[in-house]
């Protein structure tokens, strides 16, 4: 946030943390990407029931455990320590991708580089030349959940939108992303391309539509697109 | 009498070949079998082609072996993490040749070998860089792409208890890729923390049966279990605290003869 | 809260509509969930497709369920039994349609609904007539038929024990079909001898998950267990022997009340 | 045996199920068919330690419970009841055919009907117009083992060779059997054909050869075959 480059609203990550949250019934099943995403538990209703899934073989999945109660054997996708709630299961990796690949997930959230309008997911790689290639679990991430939640910022530090009509950066799926988060609005992916669905703040859809250099629909108003 | 178990890593290890393929399992460190991977450096096989998850943490185990330029090869998901050093080094001098599977793929693929499926359609990957070249086909309106089984000369796998039949639990998140990779694998050597008598693991609860696996080798109770109970008193590496009776932490402080292996 | 438990095998199976594909667990009577049929027989869904190993035994459970001519067609590996009469005269009749799938075909491809896979390649049947008209392809030198995923719209699943959040733990061999068809229903509904509290099954030994499980019900004990433990005194058609407390088999003996169901 | 078409020596089903025994080293792991191979456990030696696999879900099977003990959960792929000794394991379905499918086992033990000289089996069905086909898992046992063993009488109840130069009734499997114990003779599956491993009392090649119909090859002969 170093090179603030829009005159709009922004809300912090914390924030679009807890706006995401929102959006998560209780008794969903969740997978929460590594980084960004991660935040979201801390702002999960306490007292609701989510089922957090971790792809390296819980569900269940707690919150960080307390200093000297860390267990090198319980940690997470991000290799950071967690706990198991009760009610928790442990599952091999080909189970738990199967999972995911099988649809069993409500809700995957994931960071990104770029979204396009038709869905398509890049974060896995900026194709610099020189980089080491590591993937993980993001392109099965991408196509893991009955609904692919991103959530990133919409600009670049040098105030790109990573809202895009084509993405340029390396994809990780094909049209699998349904709902972006950003620090400005939140979109939906529609048949016809990006729909706000919430401008925080001073953001309108003209502002957003000017920030991104998309065309863009309004999620609420009748007749741009079939029912949530 | 079936004795699957074995009085040593080194005996563990015994017979690898050069040029042989060697699973090892884990997930970072959770579940990566420190002992074996020590025990394989010092056997001394060379050529190697490994399939992990990851390229090796810090300066021990997968990562030692790679300092020793005993990998040709290695296949995995994610190598660049913020302590493989080793690996990148390797890769940017081209002395290592990086195959990138997805994760998921790379989890089906080495259960599709184990259970001997063909190859199979997975949706994962389909329209991206790393499903180029690859058999693509729309089934149900959803396109795939054809993945083949991977399989192993070896695997080296860490579980927590075994029987002499070789039937092995895990613990926790450290169970990953133990189960999958022992199926795949023409010998499946295993650590584990203690060997207990036949029949006293609950056949309701047994994760690998013993089908899968040649070889068994206690290596003792991991640091923050005693008697099989849980502790604490370690960082995420797995070393100690500096006060683990009162729970802080130094996550940085490095272990007793626990540096490079060079 | 999250709370899959329903207080009755009626409201477990509300719901089913006619013409829905339907999974049942269970080989032979083993983990088949008895209760659920019978109230899925009560409930009156018809015109359905049923997915199990068998295609009924005797005149209960699943055979009372065609006798009532609510199955149009029948995928199973092993219709034809000593006790297999109700299927075997709707099938001479012609008033019912069996696909028969060998049986590690059928536990892969439900599996494969499950996990997402488009399609595999089976060594299985291949060069017989189960799979004339399949795809067949040759890979490392072996034949391979293509197979396709099973799923359903509901699975009909016998355990053990659940907890209210659908994690499941099995019995010996009545585990069979329970975890795989779990995986691949859009509803999956499982009767229980008894559902525990949250925390009490362990998560390392938690068999179903409850991410694949809609909804449950406690049924009671099966007649050989007391309070969980194996007290025997019954046949392998579980009905109770003459003289259960000395052990005396009188296998032939028919129980009290469990008569046809016409 | 009722109608007994053969001048030769054959050894009873029982002394057949000895001597597939006698061939089954300690350590294997062993998936016996249902009916006449069911046998085979009886005479395995109980000094040894030799880990029986029941398809529907089982490692460690152990022999028929007493009377009063059986537990209908507890049962074989025939819904015989059956006990687990220590050191069983339970898995499912998947897992179970998985593990056959994946080559795991080391000895398969079955019945047939037909056997060919390219090892083809047919053992599931007659083809009878009208019969209620049923398959089970025969299909996933002719190829789930390292050496798939046919137990069977060498003729038909009417003398016709259950060897055969190639299978008339519906096959199991194609080239799958590596060997066949029948009450005259065991067979080997040779690249050349079927070739007598050992007859039984006074049968020889020649007998066996008139008996079958077909040409055999001694086993033991040398430059018949490459070594065991």
């Amino acid at each position: 946030m170093s090179t603030d480059t829009s005159p709009a609203t922004r809300i912090t990550r914390e924030q679009l943390a807890a706006r995401v949250a929102q959006d998560i019934p209780e008794g969903s099943y969740v997978n929460l990407g590594i980084g960004a995403p991660t935040l979201v538990a801390d702002y999960l209703p306490g007292d609701q029931e989510i089922i957090l899934h971790t792809e390296n073989g819980m569900l269940g999945m707690g919150p960080s455990p307390e200093r000297g109660q860390i267990d090198p054997d319980l940690i997470n996708a991000g290799k950071q320590p967690v706990t198991a709630l009760p009610g928790a299961a442990y599952f091999h990796h080909a189970d738990s991708f199967g999972m995911m690949r099988g649809g069993h997930l409500d809700v995957c959230v994931l960071g990104a580089f770029q979204v396009s309008q038709g869905g398509d997911l890049a974060n896995w790689s900026t194709g610099a030349p020189g980089a080491i290639p590591a993937v993980g679990g993001a392109m099965d991430l991408a196509i893991g959940a009955k609904n692919v939640y991103v959530m990133t910022d919409l600009l670049t530090k040098t105030g790109e939108s990573k809202l895009v009509e084509a993405c340029t950066y390396p994809l990780t799926g094909v049209g699998c992303v349904t709902r972006v988060y950003t620090d400005h609005a939140v979109f939906d992916i529609t048949p016809e391309g990006f729909a706000v669905r919430e401008a925080f703040g001073d953001n309108t859809l003209e502002l957003l539509a000017e920030l991104t250099g998309l065309e863009l629909t309004d999620a609420a108003a009748p007749g741009t697109r079939e029912g949530e | 009498m079936i004795d699957k178990t074995v009085g040593s890593v080194e005996e563990a290890v015994a017979g690898i070949r050069d040029g042989a393929t060697i699973m090892i399992g884990g997930f970072g460190r959770a579940g990566q079998p420190v002992e074996l991977i020590d025990a394989l450096i010092a056997q001394g096989a060379s050529d190697l082609t490994i399939i992990n998850n990851n390229a090796g943490n810090g300066d021990v185990g997968l990562a030692a072996l790679l300092a020793k330029k005993r990998v040709r090869k290695i296949l995995c998901s994610f190598p660049r993490q913020h302590d493989s050093w080793v690996f990148d080094g390797l890769y940017r001098a081209g002395e290592i040749e990086l195959e990138l599977v997805p994760q998921g793929n790379l989890a089906e693929r080495i259960r599709a070998a184990g259970a001997g499926i063909g190859a199979f359609f997975s949706p994962t990957g389909v329209g991206t860089q790393l499903a180029e070249g690859k058999e693509i086909r729309v089934i149900d309106g959803r396109l795939y792409a054809l993945e083949y089984p991977i399989k192993a000369d070896v695997a080296l796998v860490s579980a927590y208890r075994a029987d002499r039949w070789g039937n092995l639990v895990y613990r926790e998140t450290a169970r990953n890729f133990g189960p999958i990779m022992a199926s795949a694998a023409t010998t499946t050597i295993v650590q584990v923390d203690e060997i207990v008598p036949l029949g006293s693991l609950d056949p309701e609860s047994v994760v690998t049966p013993g089908i899968f696996v040649d070889r068994v080798v206690a290596v003792g109770h991991r640091s923050w279990l005693d008697d099989g109970s849980f502790v604490g008193g370690v960082d995420i590496e797995g070393r100690p605290l500096a006060d683990a009776s009162t729970g802080s932490a130094t996550g940085n402080r490095s272990a007793t003869g626990e540096g490079t292996d060079q």
